[in-house]
């Protein structure tokens, strides 16, 4: 029983992440501050789901005296963390390759240096 | 069985499916030549909006659609993931589907002298695709997926032109915005998974209780979607966004633009209506002065623009200032039958038919624009100017955008406004004085627009400047026609269409009641 | 420091409290408050769907929309990376 | 980016059956043990990577053109989607698991409760893990080379 | 003759209505009278005469391109007015992604505070 520790680890990533983001120039370190928050919710996702002494709910060969379904862990969180985290997939792949471009075009990284306001 | 009631029982996954089948096959078609993959384009997205409006017909009569995913019964509790269309969810169909095709149309002679088509058609298609899931869906998680296909296929699409820096940093600031904004509302998602063990948007609307952790869901999710709809201060990504993409994905733009604000909607009225009134500070207050601050500072930033499609895009964030006015004011009112019947309804269904009208004003400005664009290559209003000359259909259509946008009888941004107008006075006349001010810029912002664009005398390296070619007249004239129409004959639209949607939001019991019979609740 | 990033931390701060104090109030890790819809998918994951592996009965029957979506999305990235990358006309 | 030593080369080649053949385990046995169509893809792209990073991006590009790849993901994706659409032709309703309970292939219910591991079971679950996983091989494969590539020809430009 | 009724319908907003039709046709008529009253002006009119060039108090008319009045320089004096406004507005405006990000955060708190703690 480890009280709310792991929901509190949540949010500290999350605001990490924000922080990064907001406090961040490099375009680079912006994304690693998203791929941060990312973390954080995917690891809110699957704290959601567990059980005290609980197992995976895989019924394969299951260790011997588990009450189903009160023994076994959620499956809905896993299911959606891992739709998560190809989303999270998705998304950081197209925002390097546009990343690259950028870097192309301006030759730097720099937030404030590319993001000239125009009128 | 005949094919029409097929058509009919499993049309909510079909709207779906289609465009998502489409867009697997068109790498595929495109490998034969460019005009069958065009062709295969507009038939996929033919039969998706005829599909649409069959769905659309039966739904307006009232009876709300339900289609659960694998199973064919609906047991309870939900396990599956749900697809609910009362007659809000099918009214924003229809406005994504007209948009949607409209843009295939534009698109063909617009964008024919670029490379990756293929590409470029194959986001436009999952964009629909994930704007009707985004409308048609009945579960949380379900709705965050839609909405990121939706980001993340408008982000490549508006990055289309990698050989413009601008291009690219505008959709760089919107994968980041969308993504941000997505991944706190899958967090607001989790926090109400993890108080009620559900997913499902009518079991979740039973089971609230507006604790404390409601309270953080429900701001997370306004904010989200608020923010992926454009509302000021969170707006800035919006006019880089539009101003930035190629003209027939800023009218895509706006579709998915307008299933964000569809969200903040069906968050506060159905997921949260039956509670969200026990706040004592009013959220209907909250959204409208979101929305009084959007049509000001939309239009004052429109009035200085000095770039068309830049010019156009703030006065998009203004039209979505009156949307947020007039649902907000019936937010306001929601659970109070009389002051419902008074004030509420007709300001909300001006709110509801001005999303209508939004959608077709400003996809036709942004459309005019592409088409001077297409022509000379310009988009600077300082460099423009005397091209009513050379262009004529497109001057006729930039002058019904400008009638339609800045309320001017007899076009359809007028009736939507002034039912705005007068409920709105009566629940506060600051409300109203505030939009018709920002209405009487708006009208400025264009006249301006159309002095330096279309009068004066014909400039000389604009002496040569053809017509642009037909399909992009066609499309133009699409929205037209149905801006004429929609103006010429309101009554017919606020009864038959946009009465059943406002219906839909105000009596959110009857959403809820169709998967839990056992709801008691709602007017 | 800037106008700006006093602005910045203050607001930051605000929300930080506002997680922490939800943090506190959800309810205790691995305790969970209610558990009917994971209990009934528990139950009818190898009935229903044959699959001894409850977590795969999910991705793939029961919410097999999202994960049709989820490969859409994959397939969406893909798309656009490589519309991204491609070779422009000179 | 270019080529490595003749050491990583031999290595990563000797290995990469390996790993093609554990991610096919794991995609294959989705239904039973952890795993599925994601993370067994993942683990095969990761060794293509692997080949690429060995290899260069010129010498992989001109053995696999992003183009097939992309190809072989529409197919991935189609296959998946056809199988949702059958379950409205048989099943009557989308993602209508059709196969389970028919004495066709992967029919056979598992008794409830522990079980022993038996392939044919999960109905349309094990094929969809197949189309899962072949879309998500040559999608993040076809990422990666994408990506690579251009690094390298803008290396070149420099 | 429901579907003309539906069709030619007055809508009635909560407090008066409004009919595009009857609008139409006024509109038609006044400008029919205007026109009228536009013939009773006197016929002096002569094209290719001195009555057709523009006379700037003796200066020499510029070429048309220079008198095109250009998007940014109209609505100089409203501009020039609320010239304070407009800074601000630009000064909110820097294209910068971290700001966006910062107005997100800053509207989440409010809504925070304001639904939060009442």
């Amino acid at each position: 029983m480890i009280f709310n520790i792991p929901f509190i680890a949540v949010t500290a990533l999350v605001l990490i992440g924000l922080y990064t983001v907001i406090f961040r120039r490099n375009l680079i370190k912006m994304v690693i501050g998203i791929t941060i928050i990312q973390s954080g919710v995917n690891l809110f996702l699957i704290t959601l789901g567990y059980r005290e002494n609980s197992v995976a709910p895989i019924f394969t060969s299951l260790p011997p005296g588990t009450i189903v379904p009160e023994g076994m862990s959620f499956p809905v969180p896993q299911a959606l963390t891992l739709t998560s985290i190809v989303i999270g997939v998705a998304v950081l792949a197209l925002m390097l390759s546009l990343i690259i471009h950028i870097y192309r075009h301006y030759g730097t990284l720099d937030a404030r240096e590319i993001g000239g306001n125009e009128e | 069985m005949n094919i029409i009631d097929f058509l009919l029982q499993h049309s909510p996954a079909l709207i779906v499916a289609i465009p998502l089948l489409g867009a697997f096959l068109t790498p595929l078609i495109s490998r034969i030549n460019n005009k069958a993959r065009n062709i295969f384009v507009i038939l996929i997205l033919g039969l998706t909006t005829s599909i649409v409006f069959l769905l659309a017909n039966d739904v307006f009569a009232g009876n709300i659609h339900t289609y659960v995913f694998g199973s064919q019964d609906l047991a309870l509790p939900i396990v599956r993931i749900l697809f609910e269309v009362d007659a809000m969810s099918a009214f924003m169909a229809i406005i994504g589907s007209i948009l949607a095709l409209v843009a295939v149309i534009y698109s063909w002679a617009f964008i024919k002298e670029n490379t990756g088509l293929d590409k470029f058609y194959t986001l436009i298609l999952l964009t629909t695709a994930g704007m009707f899931g985004m409308v048609l869906t009945g579960d949380m998680f379900n709705l965050f997926v839609f909405l990121e296909i939706t980001s993340i296929a408008s982000c490549a699409l508006i990055a289309f032109w990698t050989n413009k820096g601008k291009s690219v940093e505008a959709g760089f600031k919107y994968i980041v915005i969308s993504s941000i904004g997505a991944l706190f509302l899958l967090f607001a998602i989790a926090l109400l998974y993890g108080q009620y063990n559900a997913l499902n948007i009518a079991t979740l609307a039973n089971a609230i209780q507006f604790s404390f952790l409601d309270k953080i869901a429900l701001v997370l999710l306004i904010a989200a979607f608020a923010m992926k709809a454009g509302i000021v201060p969170m707006h800035m990504w919006l006019p880089d966004a539009y101003s930035k993409a190629p003209a027939s994905v800023t009218i895509v733009l706006v579709g998915a633009t307008q299933a964000s604000l569809y969200g903040v909607f069906r968050v506060c009225f159905t997921l949260y209506g039956n509670t969200i009134n026990l706040s004592p500070a009013s959220i209907g207050w909250i959204i409208v002065l979101l929305g009084l601050i959007t049509m000001l500072l939309g239009v004052a930033m429109a009035l200085i623009q000095s770039d068309f499609k830049r010019l156009i895009a703030f006065s998009a964030v203004a039209e979505i200032g009156f949307i947020f006015l007039g649902i907000g004011a019936g937010l306001t009112v929601l659970g109070n039958a009389e002051m419902m019947a008074a004030i509420g309804i007709p300001a909300m269904s001006g709110g509801v038919f001005h999303i209508m009208n939004d959608a077709l004003d400003i996809g036709l400005l942004f459309l005019v624009a592409g088409a001077i664009y297409y022509a000379t290559r310009e988009t600077s209003l300082d460099k423009l100017g005397g091209l009513a000359r050379n262009m004529k259909y497109t001057t006729v259509f930039f002058i019904i955008g400008l009638f339609a946008v800045s309320g001017i009888p007899p076009m359809n941004g007028f009736a939507s406004k002034l039912l705005i107008y007068e409920s709105t006075f009566q629940l506060n006349p600051i409300l109203s004085i505030v939009a018709i001010l920002s209405s009487i810029m708006l009208l400025a912002v264009f006249v301006k627009v159309f002095h330096s664009v279309f009068l004066g005398p014909s400039l000389p390296k604009f002496k040569e400047v053809k017509e642009v070619p037909k399909s992009m007249l066609i499309a133009m004239g699409i929205i037209a026609s149905i801006i004429i129409v929609f103006g010429l004959f309101p009554e017919l639209i606020i009864n038959n269409i946009v009465e059943p949607a406002v219906s839909a939001l105000v009596n959110y019991g009857d959403y809820i009641r169709e998967v839990i019979p056992t709801f008691t609740g709602g007017i | 420091m800037s106008k700006r990033n006093f602005a910045a931390v203050v607001f930051f701060l605000v929300i930080a409290v506002f997680f922490f104090f939800s943090a506190l109030m959800m309810h205790p890790f691995g305790v969970p408050e209610k558990a009917d819809m994971d209990d009934e998918i528990i139950k009818g994951a190898q009935i229903e769907t044959g699959t001894n592996n409850g977590v795969t009965s999910v991705v793939f029957d029961y919410r097999g929309f999202d994960t049709l979506g989820e490969a859409t999305i994959l397939f969406t990235a893909v798309a656009g990376v490589i519309m991204v990358f491609r070779r422009l006309k000179q | 980016m270019s080529e490595m030593s003749k050491i990583v080369r031999t290595i990563s080649s000797i290995s990469f059956p390996l790993i093609i053949i554990y991610g096919l385990y794991i995609i294959s046995h989705g239904h039973l043990t952890p795993g599925g169509g994601f993370q067994g893809g993942a683990v095969v792209a990761s060794g293509c990577a692997m080949i690429l990073v060995a290899y260069g991006s010129i010498w992989t590009i001109g053995k696999m053109k992003e183009k097939n790849l992309s190809l072989l993901e529409s197919i991935g994706a189609i296959c998946f989607i056809l199988l949702a659409i059958f379950g409205l032709g048989f099943g009557a309703v989308f993602f209508n698991n059709f196969l389970v309970g028919s004495d066709f292939l992967f029919g056979t219910i598992p008794s409830a409760g522990s079980t022993i591991a038996n392939i044919n079971t999960g109905g349309v679950i094990p094929l969809m893990n197949f189309a899962v996983g072949i879309k998500v091989i040559a999608g993040l494969f076809a990422i990666v080379l994408v990506m690579a590539h251009a690094s390298s020809t803008m290396e070149e430009k420099k | 003759m429901s579907m003309l009724e539906t069709l030619l319908g007055t809508f009635q907003t909560g407090s008066g209505f409004w009919n595009p039709i009857v609008w139409i046709i006024v509109a038609a008529l006044v400008f029919l009278i205007t026109y009228i009253l536009r013939g009773f002006g006197n016929k002096k009119y002569k094209k290719g005469t001195e009555q057709v060039k523009s006379f700037l108090s003796g200066n020499p008319e510029y070429e048309k391109e220079k008198m095109h009045v250009k998007g940014s320089n109209l609505f100089w004096g409203f501009t020039e007015s609320l010239k304070w406004i407009f800074d601000i507005l630009h000064k909110m405006h820097t294209g910068n992604i971290s700001d966006y990000v910062l107005w997100f955060v800053i509207v989440m708190a409010v809504l925070f505070l304001l639904v939060g703690l009442m």
